[in-house]
């Protein structure tokens, strides 16, 4: 197995050699003569520098065939079916389809490893922000999923939140269809970028007016940091899987008092 | 970048050093941290007579933003700013024989700059054609960009590191832009009016 | 903690240095309308934007001189400024372009200093009120390539029609204007005889040539 | 009969074609019937034919000439096509215009016929020069008096003669990297 992949590793390697020095090929083609070729017996100089690249580029293409001849085929044939010929595809606005499939290989992939280390984690330590006090008739009644409503019902709870606070403005957009990410600004002076999941709240970070729409990045400035502080703490404090358009509106609710709670302070 | 600021502090009887050297104890005693210096430079330049009626054109580096260059155009019935990339300087030269500076007038505002929580606050010794003229200090609250909303907290700052010396109404040029989004150029005619001040007043007695 | 130099020191230090590109190398032809896709075509093969296919623009171009009248000899400052139509947020350029130097026949290209920056919107009012004069204006719309330092720009342009960008423009010519040219630190010429070669490649599409604008002035 | 030497009197009945009437090449040469190969080839085409319905056979042949008359169509016309290009290419080259180059480089470097209004003397103009972009409320008249007339005067000047438009179709059709 190490072995495999040292060599898969190697020939992976001398492909990106071949490529880059019939990168140089073309390149040097396409600048033609140059002014560092000098004058007398340019177009001579010019061909040699020519023939010295193909020569190196056959060179690579021998490394390349060696160490592919040095691999160990896979045993079982791979089923990527009709998606294998995607790679080959010529035309140019198809050319991106490989590569975004590949990419999602690769998301998936990721997705699976950490849910199992998450999964792990999780197991060991069982937190309860839920209350548990349900009778099992009322949790059967109540055991629909939260994070794959349809998007109406998000889109209805936003536009109701929207309605109840008339001093936040609210502006939506949904990078992933059912996931909406809405920024509810107060003001001129700071906005709170708020990401769902499904009818969960999934990540609230408070911002300075100016600053960028950034999800994944804190505030530069230390007042925002607390407020986005008080925020994480109001949406575990309410979090409850059992109600969560419940859960929504009252953190809204609690937003909106850490806002005027700080207002007051700016303004005395 | 948020609002800023800028303020006189009257030296009274001490001199320029001794005044920031106060200055900084307080706002260290406050848990400040020095971050660096600042400069603040103006140079103005009018127009020749052959363009007609004067105009002065007023250029400003802030070391906040070491990439622009501001300059302020005034006509006698508004001004106008304008900021541009560090190469305007080199098109004022460009320029000398239509627009000249006179070099007793170039003024500017430098000293220690300390950051303080979400504040910053710069003390500046004021030059003009390098003598000492007095104190400006800037204070800066970065989070918020509308001057209304913060201006009691900025008042409260500065009156507590300054004492009976802080302003109690906001500078002139705000006060009817209290509302508006606040902006760099904002400083820059903030400094603009006090080097102008500056000017005009004697050279003080206490040079050191 | 050693205090900030002035923004004069700096840019003097700059200046010394030559590290400043204030001067443009320049070439210029135009292509017939029928042919421009053959030259794209052929401008994306050569140049290094492969992948992202070439850059359109879309600008208004205003051109301001400040001169000062009365005087014997006349003083005559050309500024331009152009801002992007198709770009909403995009900063103003402004832009001194002084007078071109032909040199001899040896030198491959045209040279004229050149002061190229960014600013703010309000430029075309402080120009105004700076005493500069508009003097012409014009719309260009095109594709802009790049190759190591080189930057090539395709365009039509067009004569201002109605008294708003983008209303009632009207085509100059039945050509595109070709330009090659680059921003350097003077005393660079060896960078003339990369865009020689580089013209040489897009003959006989377009000539790419040194033009003489006082000899343009005289043949009109 | 056979024989490995060379045959003088068979080379000069031959143009020198064949020289020797060896082994090797007789069985070639005497054959009066084809090679297996191709004789089991052609029996089994024969057959095939012989079973073949007459009129199915007609129909087969119209769609195969047809087909062959499309195919020669095209190359034809893409043979035109090329001659028509490289004769074009050969005599006049014109793929750009000196007077354009001209106007367009006058155009943006000087103004040549974008200035604003017929201003022959020299002298500033400021209600047509400033007024473009003129910020508001400067004095100089309620805005919308007095702008239009300068440039029209101008524009029919302008105006290059529109028949030059040749067909541009053809020439996005071209192969771009025809030589």
């Amino acid at each position: 197995m190490e072995r495999d992949i040292e060599q898969l590793n190697s020939a992976l390697n001398s492909v990106k050699i071949l490529r880059s020095n019939v990168r140089r090929v073309f390149e040097s083609v396409s600048n033609g003569l140059r002014a560092d070729h000098g004058d007398d017996g340019k177009e001579n100089k010019f061909i040699l520098e020519l023939q010295e690249l193909l020569t190196t580029v056959n060179n690579n293409l021998r490394d390349v065939e060696n160490s592919v001849s040095n691999l160990t085929p896979p045993s079982g044939p791979f089923s990527l079916g009709n998606t294998t010929y995607l790679s080959q595809e010529t035309t140019q606005e198809r050319q991106a389809l490989y590569g975004q499939l590949v990419n999602s290989y690769k998301w998936t992939d990721k997705i699976r490893e950490y849910s199992a280390v998450a999964g792990n984690i999780l197991a060991a330590n069982s937190f309860n922000k839920t209350y548990k006090t349900f009778s099992t008739t009322k949790r059967r009644k109540t055991q629909t999923s939260n994070h794959n409503v349809p998007p109406e019902v998000i889109e209805n709870l936003i536009t109701s939140i929207d309605r109840l606070f008339t001093d936040v403005t609210i502006t939506t957009n949904r990078p992933f269809v059912p996931n909406p990410v809405i920024q509810a600004s107060l003001g001129r002076v700071l906005k709170a970028i708020i990401a769902f999941k499904g009818l969960m709240i999934e990540w609230v970070i408070v911002k300075a007016h100016a600053e960028s729409n950034d999800l994944w990045s804190e505030s530069r400035y230390k007042v925002f940091r607390k407020v986005t502080e008080n925020c994480h703490a109001a949406m575990c404090h309410f979090h409850s899987p059992m109600m969560p358009e419940l859960a929504v509106r009252s953190f809204m609710v609690v937003y909106c008092y850490i806002f005027f709670v700080f207002l007051k302070m700016y303004k005395k | 970048m948020g609002v800023t600021i800028l303020t006189q502090f009257p030296t009274e009887n001490r001199t320029g050093p001794q005044t920031i050297d106060v200055l900084s104890k307080r706002i260290m005693a406050l848990g400040a941290i020095q971050q660096g210096q600042f400069l603040v430079d103006c140079e103005t330049y009018t127009s020749v007579q052959q363009l007609g009626p004067q105009r002065t054109v007023h250029v400003l580096h802030n070391s906040e933003q070491p990439a622009t260059v501001f300059s302020l155009l005034e006509t006698g019935t508004k001004t106008i700013p304008l900021a541009t990339d560090g190469l305007f300087d080199l098109l004022m030269m460009k320029m000398s024989s239509f627009y000249t500076s006179k070099k007793q007038t170039k003024a500017e505002s430098k000293g220690p700059r300390y950051e303080i929580g979400d504040f910053c606050v710069k003390l500046g010794t004021v030059t003009v054609s390098s003598n000492f003229k007095g104190i400006l200090v800037e204070v800066e609250y970065r989070p918020c960009v509308v001057p209304a909303m913060c201006w009691d907290l900025l008042k409260e700052f500065l009156q507590g590191f300054l004492g009976l010396s802080g302003p109690t109404n906001p500078p002139a040029y705000l006060q009817n832009r209290m509302q508006e989004i606040y902006s760099p150029i904002d400083t820059i005619h903030q400094y603009l009016e006090h080097f102008t001040l500056f000017r005009k007043s004697p050279v003080e007695a206490n040079v050191n | 903690m050693s205090t900030p130099g002035t923004a004069m020191d700096s840019l003097s230090a700059a200046l010394k240095c030559n590290i400043i590109p204030n001067q443009e190398y320049l070439l210029q032809g135009s292509v017939l309308d029928q042919y421009v896709e053959v030259l794209l075509h052929r401008l994306r093969g050569l140049c290094d934007n492969v992948d992202s296919g070439p850059e359109s623009f879309h600008d208004h171009e205003l051109c301001f001189t400040l001169r000062a009248a009365n005087t014997g000899a006349p003083m005559v400052l050309p500024l331009r400024v152009r801002r992007a139509l198709d770009v909403n947020d995009a900063p103003f350029q402004l832009r001194y372009v002084g007078q071109q130097e032909l040199g001899d026949k040896n030198r491959p290209t045209v040279v004229r200093s050149s002061i190229d920056m960014a600013c703010s919107s309000t430029i075309v009012e402080f120009l105004t009120e700076l005493g500069c004069r508009l003097d012409f204006e014009y719309i260009a719309r095109g594709y802009m390539f790049r190759k190591g330092r080189m930057k090539i720009t395709v365009s039509k342009i067009f004569k201002m029609g109605g008294n708003k960008p983008g209303e009632g423009v009207e085509p100059i010519s039945q050509s595109y204007l070709v330009e090659l040219s680059v921003l350097a630190p003077s005393g660079q010429d060896a960078i003339g005889e990369d865009m020689r070669v580089f013209a040489e490649q897009l003959r006989p599409l377009v000539q790419l040539e040194k033009i003489d604008y006082k000899r343009l002035g005289n043949m009109m | 009969m056979l024989s490995p030497e060379r045959d003088e009197q068979l080379a000069q009945m031959t143009e020198h074609r064949v020289t020797t009437f060896a082994h090797d090449l007789v069985p070639d040469y005497l054959r009066t019937k084809l090679e297996p190969l191709a004789e089991n080839k052609m029996l089994q085409l024969e057959h095939k034919a012989q079973n073949l319905q007459c009129d199915n056979a007609q129909k087969q042949i119209a769609a195969y000439q047809k087909v062959v008359s499309h195919v020669w169509d095209i190359v034809s016309k893409a043979r035109e096509e090329w001659e028509v290009e490289s004769s074009s290419r050969g005599n006049t080259q014109q793929n750009s215009s000196v007077a354009d180059t001209h106007s367009l480089v006058a155009a943006v470097g000087m103004g040549k016929g974008l200035k604003l209004g017929p201003n022959p003397n020299g002298q500033p103009n400021p209600t047509s020069g400033g007024m473009m972009v003129a910020p508001q409320g400067r004095t100089g008249g309620p805005p919308g008096q007095g702008q239009i007339p300068p440039s029209t005067q101008a524009m029919t000047m302008n105006k290059a003669p529109s028949a030059i438009k040749t067909n541009i179709k053809s020439a996005a059709q071209m192969h771009p990297y025809g030589r």
